[in-house]
């Protein structure tokens, strides 16, 4: 199915607030995530399970990983002759301020992406809050609705200060936003639809204010704009530094959790791997954990996310952890409560933990 | 278009009908295998391994999935311009259509193909046997040789070599004699149905075979045969390898079976030549709390509560609470229910098994339990 | 897979023997036209145009070429995740194989794929004509009339009906009659051959159909006045644009001169529905310091030293000095050398013709003089 | 055919020393050439057409029209699982100094698709000096003759100080390379196949060089190293600046050496579009010109280049000139002795001209 009426664009710019060593060597965008994905999975597959063939990707600075890992975007249906994947450069220090995730510089560089388009909406994502949506349910919405922009937000479940809020009056209109978010408030999931024509205009009214990220630059004119809102009522996941990564990750081991986001008629889709698939030896202890393709076990595992090509050798043990791909973790070795990002080896016998409260997380190939 | 070092020839248009209920629907080469694979995905894998970069691949019984599966070829990196994988099914031309009436009738009815990409060399393979293999050493084999046609051969176990078709050659390899399942074999080597052809020859001897009104139009039956009393030039190239038939149920569960252990007989984890599929994307698989895995390949998507042994669970299978797989293998999206408990079994793409049924038996001289695709297995049943 | 709205059936098997020399050894879909296209682009492209992004390729005859052309169907963005250009051929079954008896024939052969895509509507389509037109109005049409089939009909000058097959409809257009080639014709609508229809209805038809044994499978012949005879709700859909068949070598002349011209019947230049295709890449065509080109189309990697005057010219074409090529269509590869003279003539594929030869003329009571792919035309022949 | 022997590397990050309106929207790497191609289609067809399938593309800052135009690498073969085209984030300035080609830092911070790789040569690339070269030839001759790098080059046969030429001594051996170039000498063609092993060791050893060009660093260790030359006996250009690219379009109306560079048998491969043939009406004039697909010409044309997509009115004329992409020259006007980049709309009877010596060059989208 080929959506006709928009085309996405996707900011992939944003920079957590805090540091972090998983940061280092790559954006939030193409952080690896439950085993086999990366971020900018979510808001691609989102547009692509609505058909969405034209996809503008704003690009960060250290755009290496991003472009390794969505390519011309195959994967999500994007190797199109007319429209396809557009990298486009934004900018190279991200979108750094609290809730920016639509610097109006990037899109103003963008221009010509929605000057060519004969489509009459665009769908607007960040890359950092993840959801599995039917948006052509919310395109219809919007279109139904007449209104210029839509927002999507979620009932929140958790506070979370680098969120933002949606205040919403009459008939779902949204009257203002405010930075952070308490539970029960309405969370912004950085996803809109705007009519295309209404962006073209914003593009050239407010092209002074174009260091400010879009909602704050029209922020004044809501009321003439006409924003609504949309509810998404599924699970989503905002992910803002390590320990958010951490939980939610954690969250997804839970089937009845992860079948909302990783579902058959809408799936989340990645880069597709030769790996076969896991292997587990004889001895292998393995328990509510979730292992990917390319993995051999021949220890123990418990409550952990492993992922692609990980090996956990006879008599080591994981627990409570999140592996990254190709890690090795040798004879004896313990590891609990830790994060350990792409090709460490952890040294037989040893002990590499943090606490519940306190995740220890190990950089890069940091242990060889 | 250029003239190419050697293209291949892959026979897949068998039905496969000693495999059953796993056929019913869907070609034998598109059959699934290995958890993530499907059989054809093994020779398909070898070429791309091999630098062979042309595949025409010959298909006749129930192929849309096989086509489908097989898409551009780019799974298996063969979407070459000028190349890649063609599908080459049966056709009409002005005098009407034929069926392939033969291995060789096969290839004769896409002459043109070859043709076109003009090679010195044609490889012909099937796409139904479990193996890894360089097919460059068996063509360095064969330009050492400046043979017609060679075949790849494998010593076979004496006792066993009167169900092969066997193959005598002399101290250079110089094939002498070619008996199909012989009483009394004088060789053990035995011929894997995999062949290189210096292109002339193929074309000269097929073009000749399709007149011959008395030819059954088969490799094995008849090309060879003549090749031999033409006195072509034929050799052998020995294959020291695994290599196994996948094309009855008792060979499709041992074949399956030796993929486990810590030292398989084919070992889907050697990278260095590595087995490429047409994969879905699913995500990684899950082991609940209860969940015990134990000498098991296990694919995406699965979620296991329950407990396998010594098995091969694929892409989508679920193995409910106190379930027990043991020495089986669950096609895609098998479910076998709470408290069932199989053994020695193989569950068709997304049959289920249902709650705390019984299936299969460890005693080994019984046969292999099959249930087919999508067949639906209750108590009682 | 998903529920889609409606997925296209392309009946691309005929052998085309009404094109002569152009359709010897390659199907009729795969002729070029226009220059840098296929026939089978036009219908493509509208597929392509209309959203439609599913689209099963019935073949038969010589199908290599068509299938090399297709692809993985990249070239008119129909390469879609569950959906794209699928390709199907005639196909074996656990009970044989059989060749595709007639339109309708070949669609039931395919209802396994038709049921696997489970659409609501599905088109019927055939891939020999040009014209321009968006199946979603006539799918609009299909679904305000809560049809079981509707038929694409244009009006033909009424002295031209008895050569078509006429529908007659009353004002709702509901289709009350229809009548192959009537001498006394009571409608000016001829079927066009594109047909919708709801899928359940056509699985059932087609389903009765198989199981008749006076059916000779036709859509026209059998499945239409059928559904009629049965009361079924047929209805149809009005099209006023260009539309023409090329099936001979007069219209296929005809067709491309069409093209031509500062207004012309079908123009190639309409940006909002443009024609894709499966190019190579050449490089922009070389008009000579004494060439003269005059309405005409002229494709990549064409040399034009000599004379082109209300021509099309494909991809590739020589033009030597002094030559000169007139009211003519030369495809891809095409070579006048100098001095020849062509007029109202087919040129096929890397055809030559040699230097100083003259062909056809401006006499249009005279047929199209046609040289057929890869024939080199020398003096006196 | 899959190359089995190397993998390709290209820098497309050179910088012309001479300003230029063509150059303020796009790299050299991408400037629109004969009619249809850009300039880094003939270093990507090179390796195309020699099997390679892994190629690194060292990108300038503004990499935009690049990746529009090579995508994944499609249209080159390039779109794999195994290998493919990987963009790599190059020095955003470009390799500015007088004849840098290959930045140590650029190759540095790519040393990972080296490691990767298991093959045993690199072809290193620039994009500004076109050629259609049988590259397996030279890394058969490479293989053969045991070195460590081999260069390509070809004879001057005119002066240009922006080329390099090699100093070649007994059996080929490389002695040395100096700045500039004059009839006779041994123009250096930006072409070289090196050992990945001796490339990766370079990665190493030479790091606190890195602001220098790769030849410049290993200068010194020449004779270890052991360089050798390969000569190419076809048709090689340099474009440098707005003459050179003018002087070298034109050159290349002439069909025996325009088929010198597009040949059948390894063809120049580019972007694939839609445009149907040329439309040529009654009354147009059109003599030794090239002519692209979608133009649609109603007047004359003389001794010009004209790309897709332009439209030339009735009573027109462009003489001497080369128009790129969708430009449309009016009723009655008069364009010679100029470059008309993309989107430009020559006025109805207006005259627009350079000289032979001083051509005229108009920017994107200038004229309206």
């Amino acid at each position: 199915m080929i959506n006709r009426k928009a085309i996405g664009y996707i900011t992939a710019n944003y920079t957590s607030r805090e540091h972090s060593v998983l940061l280092d060597s790559r954006p939030l965008a193409s952080i690896p995530f439950m085993g086999r994905y990366r971020l900018i999975d979510f808001p691609l597959s989102n547009l692509a399970n609505a058909g969405i063939k034209t996809v503008g990707l704003v690009m960060p600075g250290n755009w290496r990983s991003i472009m390794d890992h969505v390519g011309h975007g195959k994967d999500w249906g994007l190797d199109r002759k007319k429209g396809g994947l557009f990298p486009l450069p934004g900018n190279p220090y991200g979108a750094t301020k609290q809730g920016m995730r639509f610097l109006l510089r990037d899109i103003i560089s963008s221009k010509s992406l929605f000057e060519r388009s004969d489509k009459p909406y665009v769908v607007l994502m960040g890359t950092n809050i993840i959801f599995n949506l039917d948006l052509n349910a919310v395109i219809d919405a919007h279109e139904k609705s007449g209104v210029g922009i839509t927002m999507v937000y979620v009932h929140a479940e958790r506070n979370q200060e680098d969120a933002m809020s949606l205040e919403i009056g009459d008939a779902g209109r949204v009257k203002g936003f405010h930075q952070g978010c308490h539970y029960g408030d309405n969370k912004f999931l950085d996803c809109v639809v705007i009519n295309r024509d209404l962006l073209l205009q914003i593009i050239d009214q407010y092209s002074s204010a174009d260091y400010l990220d879009l909602f704050e630059a029209i922020r004044p004119d809501f009321e003439r704009i006409d924003v609504c809102s949309y509810e998404y009522k599924g699970l989503a996941m905002g992910f803002f530094n390590e320990e958010t990564y951490f939980r939610r990750s954690m969250e997804l081991l839970d089937p009845t959790t992860a079948n909302k986001l990783f579902m058959r008629e809408r799936p989340i889709l990645t880069k597709a791997h030769d790996a076969p698939p896991a292997k587990y030896f004889s001895g292998a202890v393995v328990c509510n954990s979730r292992v990917s393709a390319g993995c051999e076990i021949k220890g123990t595992v418990r409550n952990s996310i492993i992922a692609r090509g990980v090996t956990v050798e006879a008599g080591a043990n994981v627990v409570n952890s999140i592996i990254m791909q190709s890690c090795v973790i040798k004879t004896g070795a313990h590891v609990e409560n830790a994060i350990l990002d792409k090709s460490n080896v952890v040294a037989a016998n040893t002990e590499l933990s943090g606490t519940p409260d306190d995740i220890l997380v190990v950089g890069k190939a940091a242990l060889k | 278009m250029s003239k190419k070092e050697c293209i291949a020839m892959l026979l897949a248009g068998g039905q496969g009908s000693r495999l059953g209920a796993l056929t019913s629907k869907i070609a034998k080469p598109a059959v699934s295998f290995g958890g993530k694979y499907r059989i054809i995905d093994f020779t398909l894998s070898n070429c791309a391994n091999s630098g062979i970069d042309t595949v025409g691949v010959l298909t006749q019984y129930r192929p849309y999935r096989l086509h489908a599966y097989l898409g551009s070829g780019s799974a298996w990196d063969l979407d070459e311009r000028g190349g890649g994988v063609s599908i080459l099914p049966p056709y009409a031309t002005q005098d009407g259509g034929a069926w392939y009436a033969g291995t060789a009738d096969a290839v004769t009815q896409n002459l043109d193909y070859i043709k076109t990409h003009d090679p010195k060399y044609v490889l012909i393979l099937s796409g139904d046997a479990l193996y890894r293999m360089d097919y460059r050493e068996m063509l360095h084999t064969h330009i050492s040789n400046d043979a017609d046609l060679t075949v790849a051969v494998m010593p076979v176990p004496w006792e066993d070599a009167s169900r092969f078709g066997i193959l005598t050659a002399d101290d250079e390899g110089r094939i002498t004699k070619f008996t199909e399942k012989p009483e009394k074999p004088d060789s053990n080597l035995a011929s894997m149905g995999i062949y290189i052809f210096t292109a002339d020859f193929l074309i000269k001897t097929l073009e000749e075979d399709a007149l011959d009104q008395r030819s059954s139009h088969d490799f094995g039956g008849d090309i060879i045969p003549k090749a031999l009393a033409d006195g072509k030039r034929l050799f052998v190239h020995k294959f020291e390898g695994f290599w196994k038939d996948v094309g009855t149920i008792a060979s499709y569960h041992e074949t399956s079976m030796d993929l486990l252990g810590p030292n398989p007989y084919f070992d889907l984890y050697d990278y260095k030549t590595p087995i490429m599929s047409n994969d879905t994307t699913r995500p990684p698989h899950y082991i609940g709390p209860d969940g015990k895995v134990d000498d098991c390949l296990v694919s995406n998507g699965c979620e296991i509560l329950g407990t396998a042994r010594h098995s091969v669970l694929s892409t989508d299978c679920v193995i409910g609470e106190r379930a027990i797989v043991e020495d089986s293998v669950l096609l895609p999206g098998a479910v076998i229910k709470a408290g069932a408990h199989i053994c020695r079994a193989i569950i068709g793409e997304n049959a289920v098994v249902e709650e705390g049924v019984k299936l299969g038996s460890v005693d080994t001289t019984k046969d292999t339990a099959v249930v087919g695709n999508d067949v639906v297995i209750g108590k009682g049943e």
